[in-house]
């Protein structure tokens, strides 16, 4: 027991070094808290998507009527948007590339890109489904549809928390609150946002690239 | 433990076996004792787990009686120091009580594996049948050979001994008129169970399971749904009827026949069946070949039971099944005398009441047409 | 004897645990990495990379039916896995944080494809 | 803020909050803001036990309704809403809950921390629970409870109101009221994770952690990666019912074995989810009470990690008569008798610790060695469901109930009053009465042995479960009426319990710090412990250290006592003494009731979205959740007077 002297905590000095700040206090593991939450979650959540991407592969194959997927995908159009929210993903590094380096400025910018790009994404999303059931492919069509509106539904739910969190984070920076030692908040939300993109990345191709019969 | 005293090791084997036998000799002659089997398949499965059971009681035995063993012996009492040697553990028992109950398993796995393939197999020359679960009684379909029409029927499934019997287990025959695969009423899981000739196969919506009976023992055998299916699970039940192949054939030909008394000749009955009451909705009583939302009753008298084999056919309880059928069986049929299921706005399971929740502008029904309609349907041999 | 805990007056819960492994303050490096994060300008690259591919995978798509499907299908697997890999390791930093969280990530990911992959087999979805 | 010396008088910038930061620790209203893990733990455990009543009062309206052929003590629609509300409320608002309420209390007082890594969050998943259970119940009164039973297989459940597979709205309470327990569930796990794998106290490596530590870490993984699985199958139901789609409606195509995946690979990892805590509490009792350490500790810990992972590869076996075809089902018949393994390990492993020991059967002990006894009876008729053929006559059967309430009674429920007797005299500082603590226990015994033994046989001589009447002349009457009776023996042994519990707490013997002589460190701590749980993070030299503090081996391993053992120990003084300088805990909140509380209007307009007024109930639920969040991400965790 005599050997708690010897190990005092490390004296974490404030200041324009950006470490770990006092808010960062020693870990068995040496991460924060929050950072292996978020990945926990993120863990978790790839099997939520695992769940609605099986029902969805089940299912495209055995829409019984209304129009197939062939029909109404307009690939150039998601190509645009998938590579909208890919480019999100280096805005929202960039961000936190800055925050990094105190840069609070381009912070500020960088973050409302992300939301900018990402509210880009969610607006052709709504676009898509409008014009989805303009062809005849509502929710419960068919099997087909239902299962396409409820997988890319809950990743644009997805996405809009991850705008709502990154307009909050912005407004928090620019009135100021979130300096430089907030960095870690940056990368939490990132860490969210990216994980959305990824999503995506995987429902991009197993959704209207890959051929259907 | 074990090795150390073989005799003990006998004894429990005897104990063991002592416990099972007495299983099985306690067990009521109740038509549905999965130890008394009648059927090839229940037969077989008997003989795999009986000897698993054993093993299992031994098991069982040396755990719980090594439990109150360490327990007792080792308690804390005068006498004893209580300053135990502290042992941390030992490899060489763990690796033990690792590998010996892997022997165990793999032991009774290649019985367990060898057994689910030979009941997969498809039966040779089998007799087939079509098993559809409604909620909440059983539809059997005889397929008509050489260009025969089916027979349709209900509650009571008659097999020939000693021959197999290829069930194919369907929620609905769309193949059959009015087999309508999204009607209301035959749309859930149900599990086809008769406990004394085999195991259960459940009834899947969209997909066919097959189940093979065999027995060589004429007779009656209790059957009942085994799945969760909605509010009257419970009374969803069945009988298996076991004939010499010479009865089914007879049986299986009569059935074929045009109904005793056309509906035409009925007069009242007709008329309170089609126009009145509308039973012919749900039912009919002028061909075995259909398929109807409620059982068919073309030859209603040639059973003994009905309402999923609940009731003994008799002409008092079928009038009170007539008049009020879920006063009898819990259903879901308040909406029924609206107009034919699957209609819209009609939600309705089961068989409506003619005596109770009478929708406006229809009739009630009397104790007297109760009484017409049930000696019609008597007459339907 | 009191000054041993001055790290319970920063407040918080966060205090309990101090090992050693403890958080070492190193300049630009949030908790939990090991080296520093790419420059922003790697950042665009890499960028640029997902970009190239996602072309790739779009032009594949228009390949369909000169290309047989069975040359179509993998190469789009590829590919996905290809910038699910690229952001993943650089823009969430699983390259050069601790590996605990790419542990955490790849049992969810491995856990999803392996148990949906059994599940959509046994549904007969492969045949 | 019982242990903060004066606070500074000066109140620096506050951020803005609208709610007044509450101060109170003790008192009625502390409970609503607590965000202390132990009051937190405490409120789970009596919220669980109150469950259980629930669940056990509806038990036994099922056995008085089967008591004898032809039962007239309930509908068959009251039945079905019953048994499901059985199932539901002793696996989801007992199970769950009690086992995370022993997690809340005792993982950070054994790994060393001063609390959970997420205070507030922690909470959040309490009120989550509490609401959601409030949610389902609250069912009863608003068009039907749930009545699909507990695995509310499709497409039964998922059939529209309108077409009248299923009477009222129960399924979709159920589906809407799982994902809102899921939700406080998942944020439950996140925190054990991080709590364990980060707040450890110095020395504290993996290793040396307890088993029971070990066992939530495993169920909380479980438990993380189980439930998004349900989530996604109860969306789909929810929506099949409600907005027109057809996920599992076979007449558009549908598949209702997709269900039955999805809700078995969640369902099975959820039986360990649901054994693994009881596992760790035995594994805790037995040592301490055979004064002698836990046999094989690293097997021990080891085949619980295995049974995690093997737990994920058996789902199918609840599948076995729907026509998978004879390659998958021998396929999860083998991977299913696997399993068999590494729980035999623990098995022998336990009565290996107890073998030479000096045993002292308390009732904790008594409890513990039961677990052995009867989670081995379920386990073996779990074996023999697991031989397929077999399994085709016990499948929905009383063969099952009987298997599945010997682990779970007797196995989960006896662990989880094992640790209520193990731990009461830490947590409330007094100890439980040992004399009607026997009694309660070996009531239990006799009561749980007549209910679940003859629905075995039950089972075998054709009995299907889930019925709410047979005929008379099945030969089943007799040993209904046994297992009835039991059930009304199990209901006095548990009231008794309650009694124990309500008269020790006032009036029990005074326990102190460490009354069981315990091996591992929250017995080093007063009890109860005091908020910060040690007045000094004590520094881990060892598996079992507090042992070691007051015990040795000599040189043939036998135990001898350190002259200065015990609570006399300089580390003992330390931890238990007053604190010497100022700790800081989390301060408590308003936001993670008020969260949760805006959840409950937007479950609610789940339900009867088809209503004009239900847009009330949305904009409303939403505005309280967004404050909620939002506040709760301002405020911080620590009021601004303790800052600095
Ligand atoms: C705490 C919960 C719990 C636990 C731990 C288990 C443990 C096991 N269960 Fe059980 N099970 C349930 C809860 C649980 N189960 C529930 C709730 C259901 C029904 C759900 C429903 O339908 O409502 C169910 C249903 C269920 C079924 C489906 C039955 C059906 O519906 O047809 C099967 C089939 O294989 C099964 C098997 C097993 C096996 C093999 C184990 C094994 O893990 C057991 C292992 C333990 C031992 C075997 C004993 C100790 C070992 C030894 C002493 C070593 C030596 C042993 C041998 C050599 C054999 N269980
Ligand atoms: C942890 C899980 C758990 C526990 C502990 C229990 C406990 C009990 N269970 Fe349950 N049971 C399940 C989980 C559990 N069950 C599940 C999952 C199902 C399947 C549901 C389904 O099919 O969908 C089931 C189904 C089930 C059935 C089958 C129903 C059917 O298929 O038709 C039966 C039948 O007898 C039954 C009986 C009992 C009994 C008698 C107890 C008893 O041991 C209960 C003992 C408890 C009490 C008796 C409480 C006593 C308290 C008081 C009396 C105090 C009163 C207090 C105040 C007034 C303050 N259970
Ligand atoms: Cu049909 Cu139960
Ligand atoms: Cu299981």
């Amino acid at each position: 027991m005599a050997t708690i002297e010897q190990a005092p905590p490390p004296q974490v000095p404030a200041g324009p070094s950006h470490g770990p700040g006092p808010d960062h206090p020693p870990t068995s593991t040496g991460t924060t808290n929050v950072k292996l939450a978020i990945w926990l979650f993120l863990a978790s959540d790839c099997l939520f998507f695992g769940a609605f991407i099986s029902a969805y592969l089940l299912y495209r194959g055995r829409a019984q009527t209304g129009p197939t997927p062939a029909k109404v995908y307009s690939i150039p159009f998601t190509s645009v948007s998938s590579f909208v929210l890919l480019m999100s993903s280096l805005t929202m590094v960039l961000a936190l590339a800055a925050i990094q380096r105190g840069d609070l400025r381009r912070l500020r910018i960088w973050l409302l890109s992300t939301a900018l790009l990402g509210s880009v994404f969610v607006g052709g999303q709504i676009f898509e489904f409008t014009e989805f059931s303009r062809k005849g492919l509502g929710l419960s069509t068919n099997l087909f549809s239902s299962t396409f509106f409820v997988l890319t539904g809950f990743h644009g739910a997805h996405v809009t928390i991850g705008i709502i969190w990154l307009l909050s984070l912005w407004a928090l920076a620019t009135q100021g609150r979130l300096t430089q030692k907030d960095a870690e908040k940056v990368e939490i939300a990132a860490l969210y946002w990216h994980f959305v993109d990824v999503v995506w990345i995987v429902i991009f191709t197993l959704v209207y690239l890959i051929p259907t019969k | 433990m074990t090795n150390r005293n073989s005799r003990r090791g006998r004894w429990w084997l005897l104990l063991a076996g002592a416990a099972t036998v007495a299983l099985a000799a306690c067990s009521p002659a109740n038509g549905k004792n999965t130890l008394a089997p009648h059927g090839t398949n229940a037969h077989q499965i008997d003989n795999l787990i009986y000897p698993i059971w054993i093993v299992a009681v031994i098991v069982g035995l040396i755990v719980v009686g090594g439990t109150i063993f360490v327990a007792l012996r080792y308690r804390q009492r005068p006498g004893r120091s209580d300053r135990p040697k502290q042992i941390h553990g030992n490899l060489t028992v763990e690796i033990l009580w690792t590998i010996i109950p892997a022997v165990i398993l793999a032991v009774i796995a290649v019985p367990t594996i060898s057994l689910i393939f030979k009941e997969d197999a498809t039966p040779s020359n089998a007799v087939e049948v079509t098993v559809v679960g409604k909620q909440w009684w059983w539809e059997f379909e005889y397929p008509g050979a050489n260009g025969q029409p089916p027979v349709v029927t209900a509650d009571e499934l008659h097999i020939p001994t000693g021959r197999n019997i290829d069930l194919s287990l369907k929620a609905c025959d769309p193949s059959l008129p009015y087999g309508v695969n999204n009607g209301p009423g035959c749309n859930v899981i149900h599990s086809f169970w008769v406990p004394e000739l085999a195991g259960k196969e459940d009834v899947v919506p969209g997909q066919t399971n097959h189940l093979t009976l065999r027995t060589s023992t004429a007779g009656t055998y209790l059957g009942q749904c085994a799945q969760y299916c909605g509010l009257s699970h419970a009374n969803m039940h069945f009988r298996v009827i076991a004939q010499s192949p010479t009865a089914y054939d007879a049986w299986l030909s009569s059935q074929r026949q045009v109904p005793a008394v056309s509906l035409a000749s009925a007069g009242e009955a007709g008329t309170l069946f089609t126009k009145t009451f509308a039973c012919s909705n749900c039912h009919t009583t002028s061909s075995s070949t259909l398929s109807t939302y409620g059982p068919n009753l073309s030859h209603l008298a040639s059973r003994s039971t009905f309402a999923s084999g609940y009731f003994k056919l008799t002409k008092s309880q079928l009038m009170k099944w007539i008049m009020n059928a879920p006063g009898l069986i819990p259903m879901q049929s308040q909406d029924c005398r609206k107009g034919p299921p699957g209609s819209p706005g009609v939600t309705c399971v089961g068989m409506p009441s003619f005596t109770q929740n009478t929708p406006k502008g229809m009739p009630v029904m009397t104790t007297a047409q109760a009484q017409i309609l049930a000696t019609y349907l008597l007459s339907l041999k | 004897m009191s000054d041993i805990t001055l790290r319970d007056d920063s407040g918080a819960t966060e205090v309990a645990g101090q090992t050693a492994t403890a958080l070492e303050p190193s300049a630009g490096l949030l908790p939990g990495e090991l080296r520093p994060h790419p420059s922003p300008l790697r950042y665009v690259l890499i960028a640029v990379v997902l970009c190239v591919i996602t072309a790739a995978e779009v032009s594949l798509y228009y390949l369909e039916g000169s290309l047989a499907d069975a040359v179509i299908i993998p190469l789009l697997l590829v590919f996905a896995a290809l910038k699910f890999g690229i952001v993943a390791s650089w823009y969430m930093h699983l390259r050069t944080d601790k590996p605990i969280f790419a542990r955490f990530f790849v049992l969810g990911i491995a856990g999803a494809i392996l148990l949906f992959g059994i599940v959509l087999s046994s549904l007969q979805i492969f045949s | 803020m019982t242990t903060v010396a004066d606070a500074p008088t000066q109140t620096p910038v506050r951020p803005p909050v609208i709610l007044r930061r509450p101060k109170e620790t003790t008192g009625v209203w502390s409970w609503f803001t607590t965000v202390d893990h132990k009051k937190i733990g405490i409120m789970y455990g009596v919220t669980a036990l109150v469950f259980f009543c629930l669940g056990g009062i509806e038990a036994l309206l099922i056995r008085l309704q089967l008591a004898g052929p032809n039962g007239t003590v309930l509908t068959a629609s009251q039945y079905n809403q019953i048994f499901t509300m059985h199932g539901t409320t002793m696996v989801f608002l007992l199970g769950m809950p009690l086992s995370i309420a022993f997690a809340n209390y005792f993982v950070p007082l054994m790994i060393g921390a001063r609390d959970v890594a997420f205070p507030r969050l922690n909470a959040f998943g309490y009120w989550m629970f509490v609401t959601g259970g409030v949610f389902l119940y609250s069912s009863f009164l608003l068009g039907g409870a749930p009545n699909g039973g507990w695995f509310g297989y499709t497409p039964l459940t998922s059939t529209p109101l309108g077409l009248g597979a299923l009477p009222g709205r129960g399924p979709d309470f159920w589906a809407v009221g799982i994902v809102m327990l899921g939700i406080g569930s998942t944020t439950a796990a996140i925190n054990v994770i991080v709590t364990t794998l980060n707040m450890r106290a110095p020395g504290m490596t993996l290793m040396r952690m307890p088993v029971f530590v070990w066992m939530m870490l495993v169920t909380a993984f479980l438990t993380l990666f189980a439930m998004p699985i349900i989530t996604v199958a109860l969306i789909m139901v929810f929506f099949d019912r409600n907005f027109g789609t057809s996920f599992f409606l076979p007449a558009k195509g549908g598949d209702p074995l997709l269900y039955q995946n999805l809700f078995w690979l969640f369902g099975h990892p959820e039986v360990y989810i649901l054994i693994l805590p009881g596992m760790g509490i035995v594994s805790e009792i037995l040592p301490v009470f055979s004064r002698k350490p836990l046999f094989g500790y690293p097997v021990v810990v080891f085949s619980g990690i295995a049974i995690g992972f093997l737990g994920w590869g058996v789902w199918a076996h609840h599948m076995f008569t729907t026509g998978l075809g004879p390659v998958a089902v021998s396929a999860f018949s083998l991977s299913t008798m696997l399993i068999a393994i590494p729980t035999g390990v623990k098995i022998f492993n336990w009565l290996a610790t107890v073998y030479k020991g000096s045993v002292r059967l308390t009732t904790a002990m008594l409890f513990a060695l039961g677990f052995i006894a009867q989670f081995t009876i379920g386990g073996l008729s779990g074996v023999s469901l697991a031989v397929v053929p077999a399994d085709t006559q016990q499948h929905d059967s009383y063969f099952v109930v009987s298997h599945f309430h010997y682990v779970l009674f007797g196995g989960l429920v006896f662990g989880l009053f094992g640790g209520l007797y193990y731990w009461f005299p830490k947590v409330f500082g007094r100890m439980l009465d040992e004399k009607l603590g026997k009694w309660n226990f070996w009531l239990m015994v006799i009561g749980f042995n007549l209910t679940f033994f003859p629905m075995m046989l039950l089972g075998i001589y054709g009995m299907p479960r889930r019925v709410y009447r047979y005929d008379a002349g099945l030969g089943w009457g007799s040993l209904n009426l046994v297992a009835t009776i039991g059930s009304f023996i199990i209901a006095v042994s548990v009231l008794l319990f309650i009694i124990n519990a309500v008269v020790s707490r006032k009036r029990g013997v005074i326990a102190g710090n460490d009354p069981w002589d315990g091996r591992t460190i929250e017995w080093s701590t007063s009890s109860p412990p005091p908020e910060y749980n040690f007045a000094e993070i004590p520094e881990i030299q060892a598996r079992d250290d507090l042992w070691h503090t007051k015990y040795t081996e000599d040189d043939d391993g036998v135990l001898v006592p350190l002259p200065s053992g015990g609570v006399d120990t300089p580390a003992a003084t330390r931890a238990a003494a007053a604190p010497t300088h100022r700790i800081h805990m989390p301060s408590p909140s308003f936001y993670p009731l008020v969260a949760a509380l805006g959840i409950l209007p937007l479950a609610y307009a789940a339900v009867f979205h088809s209503y004009s007024w239900a847009f009330l109930l949305v904009a409303g639920g939403a505005i309280i959740l967004a404050f909620g969040i939002y506040a709760w991400a301002i405020e911080p965790a620590t009021a601004a007077e303790a800052d600095h």
